[in-house]
Formats: C-alpha cells, structure tokens, sequence
C-alpha cells in the first residue's frame, strides 16, 4: 500500500510524457510541462527529497514554463516594420493600395499559423534589422515605380510562400537579400 | 603551497575573465597575455615540484573524507593536457587579438572556457566532471552562436541538445557507480572497480558512460554535430575546437575506459578498434568530398579522431602511447592548418577550394606553413605525423585486415589533401596587404614545433611517457616508399576520380544527417554496444 | 520497480527526440529526459527507505543526502540548458522562417 | 514507419538490458553514503538540513560551478538577443494589450508574500528544506510576478549582469577565505571545533550571496526573452 501512491503517479508522470511527446499544438504542450514538474514535484517529495521538490516546482513549473511561453508566442510572430512613407505624399492611392496589401498581408500570416505585428519608427540598415531586431518583411513605397517594395530574408521559407502568394498583384515587389558569407 | 597551484590554474583566467567584462577598457584586454604567461610559470614550477614530491598530486578541497569530498589530482596525462591547452590558447590568442567594443565579451567567453578546461581536467570527482562537461558545452554553443548567422545559429543549436543528451547518459552511468560503490571519487573507483565488475548493472553504466564519452569525441556515428560546429565558427575557434576541445571527449574516453574501469575489464578493445576505424574511413569519405575549405579540415579532425581511437583502445603499449601522442601531433598540426586556411580565406574572401588559385605567389608565408602542415597531417616522414601514426600501427602490424583499413585511411587524407593543396597553384592574385604581425608569430611557432617534434620525438617520449619510441626510424625506407606510393595512387584517384565531381560525391556531399536522425544513429548506438556487451562478448 | 519506470520516462524522451519534426519539440523532450534522470537518481536514494535528510534529532534513519545535492545541480543546469536553447530558437525562427529541423537545414552545403 | 518500429524495438532492447541487469543492483547495493553523512554531516557542516550541509560545505566546488553556469547562461542569452539599433520611438502593435484587471490585484497581493517565503526558504536554508538555490527562484518567481502588474517596469538587464558578476567574485572570495583561516579550500571557514551556531554565520552568508545571485540570475534570463527583438 504504500509503494502503491508512488507507482501510481509514476504511470501518470508516463502518460503525461508520452502526451507531450504525440502532442501537436505547443501551447498545450506547456501544460503538460507544467504539469509534468509538478508530478515530478511530488514524486521527488514521496522520495524523500523535499529540497529537490522546492526547486523543481519554483524553476521547473513556474520559471521553465514561463520561458517557453514567451519563447513560443514569439515564433508566433511576423513583424512587419511599416516604412511607408504616409505623410509626404497625401496621394490616396498610396493609402487605398496600403490598405489592401496589408489586408493580402493578413490573409498570409493567418495561413501561416502566425500573428502580424506591425512596428515602426526604427531607424537603421535593413540588414541589422533583419539579424538583430527580428524584423520580418520590411514595407516601403518607391514612388518612381509606383510600387510597394517587401524587403525580407532570402533565407526565410516564409518569404518564398510570400512570393508564391503576390506575384500576380503587379503593385507589389519583393526584393530577398542574401547573406553574405562570412570570411572571419 | 606548491600543492595549491592547480586551483590557480582554474581560477587566474575565469578572474580575468570576469575582470575584462566588469572593466570595459580597451587597454584592460591585455590582461589576457598576463593571464598567459603567469600560467605558463605556475605549470613549469607544478611540474618541478611534482617531480619532487609525488604527494601533491591531489588536493582535497574541504579536508574531509576523500571518497565524499570533491578532490583534484594531477598525472602525467592530465599534466600533459594542461600544458597543450596552455599553448593553444596563447596561439589562439596571439592570432585573434583584436581590442574593439564587441571583441571583450568574445574574450570573456574565450577565457573562462579556458578556466573550465583546464578544470575539467584535473577533477577527480565523477559530478564534478559532468558539471564541467554541461558547462564547456554551454560555453562553446555561445563562442558558436557569436556571428548570430543562420548556419552558426543552427550549428550551436544543435551542438547544444546533443551534447546536452550525451551529458545525460553520463549522469546516468554516474548514478548506477555512485549507489554500488559509495563514492564517485575516481580514484577511489578506479581501485575497487573489480569487486563488482562482471555484475551487469556495472557493465550497463560502463556502457552509458562510453556512450556520453563518444558524442563529445565524435566517434561514427555520433560525428553529425562537430562539421556543422567547425566549420562555421571563428578561424580561432575551429583551431581551439578542432585542435583541443574535441579531445576533451577522447580525455573522457581515457579517463573512463582506461584509467577507471581498466582496458582489459570487458575485452572491448576489438569493438572500439573497428568504431575508431570506421570512424578514420567515414571521416576521410567525408573530407573527399567538401568542396568548402573549412569544412575539409572540420571533417578530417573526424578521421584524425578516429586514428586516435584506434591507438587507444589498446590501452597499453606503443599503440596507446602513439594514440596519446597523434593526440597531441593533431593538436599542433590541425590548428596551424585551421589558422592557415582562415588566413587565406580572409584574403580571398571565399571559402570555396575551386575559386582560390595562386597561394603560393601571392602569400608565400603562408602557404609554406601550410604545406607544413598537410605533410605533418598526411604522415610525411620528419614530421610529427608521421611518428604517431607509425606508432599507432605498433600493435596491429601483423594483422591483415586493420593493416588495410589503416593504408586506406592514409590513401584518403593524402589524396584529400592533394586536393586542398590546389589551392596552392596557379598564378598570382592581386591582394591587399594586411599588416598583422601577430597572427605570424602563432603561425610560425606551431609549424616550427611540428618539424621539431618530428625530428627529436625519442627524447620527448622519454621526458612525457617515459616510453622508448626508438620503434620509429627517420630513415626508413619502406616508410619512405610507402608514402611516394600514397601520393601516386592519391594523384591518380585525385586526377581521375575526385576532380571530376561525378554523382556519387556529389550525393555523398548533399546527403544531410537530421537531428532526429542523429539522435536514432545515437539510440543505435547504445544498443549495439549493449548487444556486444552482454551477448557476444 | 520504480527505477524501471523512471528510465521508461527516460526513454520516452528519446523516443521523442528521436521523432520530433520540430526544434521546441526536441527541447521539450530533452527535458523530460532529464526530469527522468532526477528522479532514477532519487528512485536510488530511497531505495532502503528513509526520512528526509533534516537531522532534527541525532540518530534518525536518513535517506542519502548526497544525490540530492546533485540533483539540485542538475535542475539548475537544465534550466539554464533549456534558456539557452530556446533563445537561438527565436533566433533561428526569425531567420529561416520555420523551426523544423528539415527546413533549417534545407539549404546547407 | 520502419524507422519507428525499429526505433521502439531497439529502445525496448534497451530497456529489457536496463531491467535485466536491475536484478543484480539490490545485491551489490552500497549504502556508505548514507551512513557516512547521517553521523558525521551535522557536526561537520553544522548544518541541520544534510543537502545544504552537502552543497555548502562538502561540495562547495560544485556549487561554485553551478553559479558559473547560470552566470555564463545570462551573458549568452543576453548576448545572443541584444542588439545596437536605437529603438526608442519603436512602437509594436500587439504589445499595447493590457493585462486584467483581476490578475493584476492578485499579483500585487501576492507579490509580498512569496518574496517574504523566498527570503524565509533562502535565510533558513540550514534549517529546514530549502536554500540558496530554490529561494533565489522562488524570489525570481516573485519579481516575475511583477511584470503582470506593469510589463514596461523592466529591469535593466546590464546593471543586473554586472551585479551578477561581483557576486561571482564575492562567492569564490568567501569561499576560498577558509584557506586563511584553515588551511583548506572551499569549505566553512570558522574553525572545525567551534561552536556549531557560529557555523551558520557561513552557511546563512553563503546561502544569500547563491539566492541573490540565482534570483538575478533568472530574472535577467527572462527580461532578456521579453525584451528579445524589441
């Protein structure tokens, strides 16, 4: 009877590690995780070691989790840094056409699984942006062209589908820059 | 007070480690030459009263009971790696000294490695080993993940989760020695193994604790991680990685198979034979069809590995003593080659083999250390390669079969390497001087260390091992035909097959181990040892 | 019996990372190999059975108190593995798009 | 699909060794450890809770390292996020979402109550379970509890890193100060035969530099996720 409490939530600790390890959605999967500590957590008291369950409740069920929600929802992201000029040219077909790229935009990221998240107002090279800030497509408006510029990573598979997906509107160009190699 | 010294050893450049970043100051970075010879003093004197007086070999920290405290102990092997991993990083250093803004924390990393290194040497405590194990890995997949671009960001990644996994079969075996023995003291171990030996509970941590050994030496078919890592890192960081950090596996491996459990305890000398040879042959395979100039030496640090597996698996006579001594020949000759070849590719400004012509007109400094260098990895007589590979074949001289495999290994690095030297050809190119005296010093003192210790070894090993290595003959005329015979058949393979690119290396090439794969060659693995060692052995 | 469970769990996270198509997958999996780990060592500690290692009063039967000491190292070193890990996959998602293994190394060599 | 079958049949081979070679372990089953430090660990470390007594005292190397290791893990992930685009006037879209109103009141009643049981776990952590290590993180859990109440209250993450690093060099000072005083490394360094209250004095001092550090540790570990790419 009494080995009979720990054996049981042993089977449990299984079962919750083989959930985590068939599961799809990640957002869940940090659940289990979570959950994972806490049986964990107890199993380590039922063993005798109550020092061992303090630190894996405060840092594997609270801390660890936490990270890997942040850490998910950021790959959840797709930022766009809004470089259009709006205010020099009060052109409306400048803002009728923006309206409608973002809304192509849109309909991009939600097939893709992500969130938009638009930023602006950041100064600096486009290739610093794009390795230290994150920063996923970058949107301009060339006004001799007449045409939207998305700049982003050739390395990114995202920008492929995103080719895929606006090479027929013909206001739209995208322009992938490589990086170079590196000689260091 | 001499008995104290292999503490100053760890903490004199983790301290100015931490002083560098506390005190951002351009001139402060000097501090690391400091740091350099003040090490290099407290070896030399270690060494002397060592010799002295055997009884310092081990500190207690604390003073309590040696089989539960943390102790540290220093042997000639441990020694031996001290001293290399002392001037490598001085090497390392005086080729990659620069005093920008961002340049301090790349030093700070660089130097508390540096600290845990040489920790990780001396321990004598299991635990304690696996700390310093996690730490080196954490600290070299930050070094990696320095550039932040994509194939450094993807190549410390997976470093990081495979070395992490191979770290955990460690503890594993860890535990299993620690609730049958009492003590994770190895010294305590290594004299009460056999009292439990045949049991099979011991045999599985044995098994375990090789299993974590080989992911960090990269043996096949656990190499996957170490091109990805060597090839895209700093020139100075493929140099320390591949020249040094990689051997901290085959330390492990020493440490382990031989010094704890003892060589003859499961007769597995055979079953690592063959997996250091298939390592040498896959390594070699590998290399042949890189086209990348980094990635040619990434690659053949595994087979190089694997010629070192092969001599240590013995675990006594010549054989094993050339294994140690390829160990520290490798050392030297990889990193002059590493450091070589990033000096090119900072003037070309390409990595690609095909695209760089003329070296040897347009930098001939350079590419005299460079041949220096491909004739030392390739065995050429008078060079330090050639020693340890000779003595490596002592014990298997006699054996057809290892014979083989051993000539082909040598056929495949002289014939990789007769396509490495193409580079050297063709007509002189136009470059850009830079004045960079110091990079030269590292340069020219490697080489020059090579030709040395291929020309007075004898004495060497009577000074490190105390072992006759008076087996190897400078002139020896089969030696000598043997390798003008590796280079022709190395030519015509080269001319006839590899420059043509033909399908099959371009597969071999392209062909990619994922990380699931990885880690199911890793699973693999331990069930083939298990099987070897519980139902044919 | 518990040891046993405890390294199914261990082998579960192989499994895992044997099969995970994605690099958060192969974190995760990688944690519970070492929740595993924790608890095969302490599933050893308590194996005589034994009260928690507070000597409240002299003479008490102990369980041993050395692996928990190790394990509480080793809870550390994990958390700061997973930080680590996690980090350069935000790094990586932001610069190939995708955290599966096959896209990321799609175009190597 | 082979590949899985073949995967499950060698991790059950693997598992059949595990369990085969289990039934020797109760044989050879060593308990030294066990007795070693229930007779001598008390009146070594002075410590009531064994596991402090261990970590502090026997092992204090280790500990030593472990604090290297978070301290090396902060300045890697801090290094691979940060970056030098001047981002002052940067606005991002989805961040502007507020928390509610009901998570925000129980954070705040909250907040002093687990800061108070950190210190409690960290300051006794000779006494009962507890120490540096877990009381570092139960306050780190604390501080995060912050961030609920207002996100833009950030720590700044460089000041908290050179902190980090003092207290590194603050740690191996106190440490290795029993080389004075006792001709030993790393462990207590009041005197064997004294008293075993003065003992605390290190255990307790030694027990908030780790928490101090660890909480730092861990809160600039997750400032540095939060603020990643912004």
């Amino acid at each position: 009877m009494n080995d009979l409490i720990p054996t049981l939530l042993q089977i449990l600790l299984i079962i919750i590690a083989l959930a985590i390890v068939f599961h799809k959605e990640n957002f869940t999967i940090i659940i289990y995780i979570s959950s994972f500590g806490l049986v964990a957590a107890t199993l380590y008291v039922l063993n005798q070691a109550p020092d061992v369950a303090i630190a894996e409740v405060a840092i594997g069920s609270a801390i660890i989790p936490l990270i890997y929600v942040i850490s998910i929802s950021r790959q959840r992201e797709f930022i766009v840094l809004d470089r259009v000029d709006h205010d020099l040219i009060n052109d409306e077909l400048i803002d009728e056409k923006n309206v409608e790229l973002y809304q192509i935009l849109n309909k991009f990221v939600d097939h893709n699984d992500l969130k938009m998240n638009v930023c602006a107002n950041i100064k600096g090279s486009d290739e610093d942006l794009t390795t230290d800030l994150n920063v996923d497509l970058i949107v301009s408006f060339d006004h001799e062209k007449q045409k939207f510029i998305l700049k982003g990573k050739q390395s990114s598979i995202l920008m492929d589908h995103l080719i895929k997906e606006t090479f027929t509107y013909d206001y739209i160009e995208i322009v992938t820059f490589k990086e170079g190699e590196s000689i260091d | 007070m001499a008995k104290f010294i292999p503490i100053l050893f760890i903490f004199v450049p983790i301290i100015s480690a931490v002083i560098i970043y506390l005190i951002k100051n351009k001139a402060i970075t000097n501090i690391v030459f400091l740091t350099q010879i003040i090490l290099i003093f407290l070896l030399g004197y270690y060494a002397y009263e060592l010799s002295r007086d055997p009884s310092i070999s081990i500190i207690i920290l604390g003073g309590w009971n040696e089989k539960f405290a943390i102790s540290l102990r220093n042997d000639t092997l441990s020694l031996l790696f001290v001293g290399l991993t002392i001037f490598m990083w001085t090497m390392v250093l005086f080729y990659t000294f620069k005093t920008n803004s961002k340049y301090h924390k790349y030093l700070f990393f660089l130097m508390f490695l540096e600290g845990i290194f040489l920790a990780f040497l001396q321990t004598n405590d299991l635990f304690n080993l696996f700390v310093f194990l996690e730490l080196i890995t954490v600290l070299i997949t930050i070094l990696l993940s320095f550039k932040k671009n994509g194939p450094s960001l993807k190549a410390a990644i997976y470093y990081l989760l495979l070395n992490t996994l191979g770290a955990m079969f460690f503890l594993i075996g860890i535990i299993i020695l620690y609730y049958t023995y009492g003590s994770i003291n190895m010294t305590y171990l290594a004299e009460n193994i056999s009292t439990h030996a045949q049991k099979p509970i011991i045999k599985f941590a044995y098994m375990m604790m090789i299993a974590g050994a080989s992911v960090k030496a990269a043996l096949f078919p656990l190499y996957t991680w170490l091109p990805r890592a060597h090839g895209v890192a700093y020139t100075s960081l493929s140099a320390l990685l591949s020249g040094l950090l990689v051997k901290g596996g085959l330390y492990l491996f020493i440490r382990v198979h031989i010094y704890m459990f003892g060589y003859q305890t499961y007769q597995m000398t055979e079953v690592l034979f063959y997996i250091g040879a298939i390592t040498a042959l896959v390594g070699v395979v590998l290399a042949l069809s890189q086209k990348d100039l980094k990635q040619v030496l990434a690659h053949h640090t595994i087979s190089q590995v694997g010629i070192m597996m092969m001599g240590l698996s013995y675990g006594y006579g010549l054989s094993y003593y050339g294994g140690l001594f390829h160990l520290v020949n490798h050392a030297l000759f990889k990193s002059l080659l590493f450091l070589c070849a990033g000096l090119i590719i900072y003037e070309y400004k390409t990595k690609k083999i095909y695209a760089i012509r003329g070296v040897f007109k347009s930098m001939p400094l350079t590419s005299i250390f460079l041949i220096i260098g491909m004739l030392a990895i390739s065995g050429a007589p008078f060079f330090n390669g050639y020693v340890s590979k000779t003595l490596v074949k002592y014990s298997f001289k006699d054996v057809p079969l290892k014979m083989f495999l051993f000539t082909l290994i040598n056929i495949g690095t002289v014939t990789s390497f007769l396509k490495f030297s193409q580079i050297l050809f063709g007509d002189r190119v136009k470059l850009e001087k830079r004045k960079d005296s110091k990079q030269f010093i590292s340069i020219i003192t490697i080489g020059l260390l090579c030709i040395v210790i291929g020309l007075f070894y004898k004495e060497l090993g009577m000074f490190i091992f105390n072992i006759d290595f008076s087996y190897v003959k400078l002139f020896d005329f089969r030696a000598w035909l043997d390798y003008l015979i590796y280079i022709a058949i190395g030519y015509v393979l080269y001319k006839y097959y590899i420059s043509k690119d033909y399908k099959p290396i371009r597969q071999i090439r392209e062909y990619q181990i994922t990380f699931e794969t990885a880690n199911y060659l890793f699973i693999f693995y331990i069930a083939f040892l298990s099987l070897m060692m519980y139902y044919i052995l | 019996m518990n040891p046993i469970l405890s390294f199914i769990v261990i082998l579960i996270g192989i499994y895992g990372l044997a099969i995970s198509k994605n690099i958060i997958k192969s974190v995760f999996c990688i944690t519970i190999v070492e929740a595993g780990t924790i608890l095969l060592f302490l599933n050893f500690g308590a194996y005589e059975g034994g009260l928690i290692p507070i000597l409240t009063s002299l003479g008490l039967d102990v369980v041993d108190p050395l692996p928990q000491a190790l394990m509480i190292t080793t809870i550390v070193i994990g958390s700061t593995i997973t930080s680590l890990a996690l980090m350069l996959c935000i790094k990586i998602f932001h610069h190939y798009g995708s955290i599966e293994w096959k896209v990321i190394f799609k175009g190597d060599k | 699909m082979i590949k899985k079958i073949s995967l499950i049949l060698l991790l059950l081979f693997i598992l059949f060794v595990f369990i085969t070679s289990m039934s020797s372990f109760s044989d050879i089953y060593n308990n030294a450890g066990k007795i070693f430090f229930s007779q001598n660990g008390y009146t070594d470390t002075g410590s009531v809770n064994l596991v402090t007594g261990i970590y502090l005292d026997y092992r204090l190397f280790d500990s030593l390292f472990e604090a290297a290791i978070l301290l090396i893990a902060v300045s890697g992930v801090m290094l691979i996020s940060e970056h030098t685009i001047d981002e002052k006037n940067a606005t991002f879209m989805i961040d502007k979402q507020k928390t509610p109103e009901l998570f925000v009141t129980f954070s705040r009643i909250l907040y002093p109550i687990m800061l108070l049981f950190g210190i409690y776990v960290i300051v006794n952590g000779h006494l009962s379970p507890g120490g540096g290590f877990q009381g570092g993180a139960i306050v780190a859990t604390a501080i995060l509890i912050l961030y609920y109440i207002d996100i833009r209250k950030t720590v700044d993450v460089h000041r908290v890193l050179t902190i980090e690093k003092f207290l590194f060099l603050g740690l191996v000072v106190i440490s290795s100060l029993s080389f004075f005083t006792r001709g030993e490394l790393f462990t207590n360094f009041i005197p064997l035969d004294a008293n075993i209250e003065y003992k605390a004095i290190f255990l307790t001092s030694m027990n908030i530099l780790i928490g101090a550090k660890v909480a730092l540790g861990l809160v600039a570990i997750f400032t540095a996720f939060l603020k990643e790419g912004r």
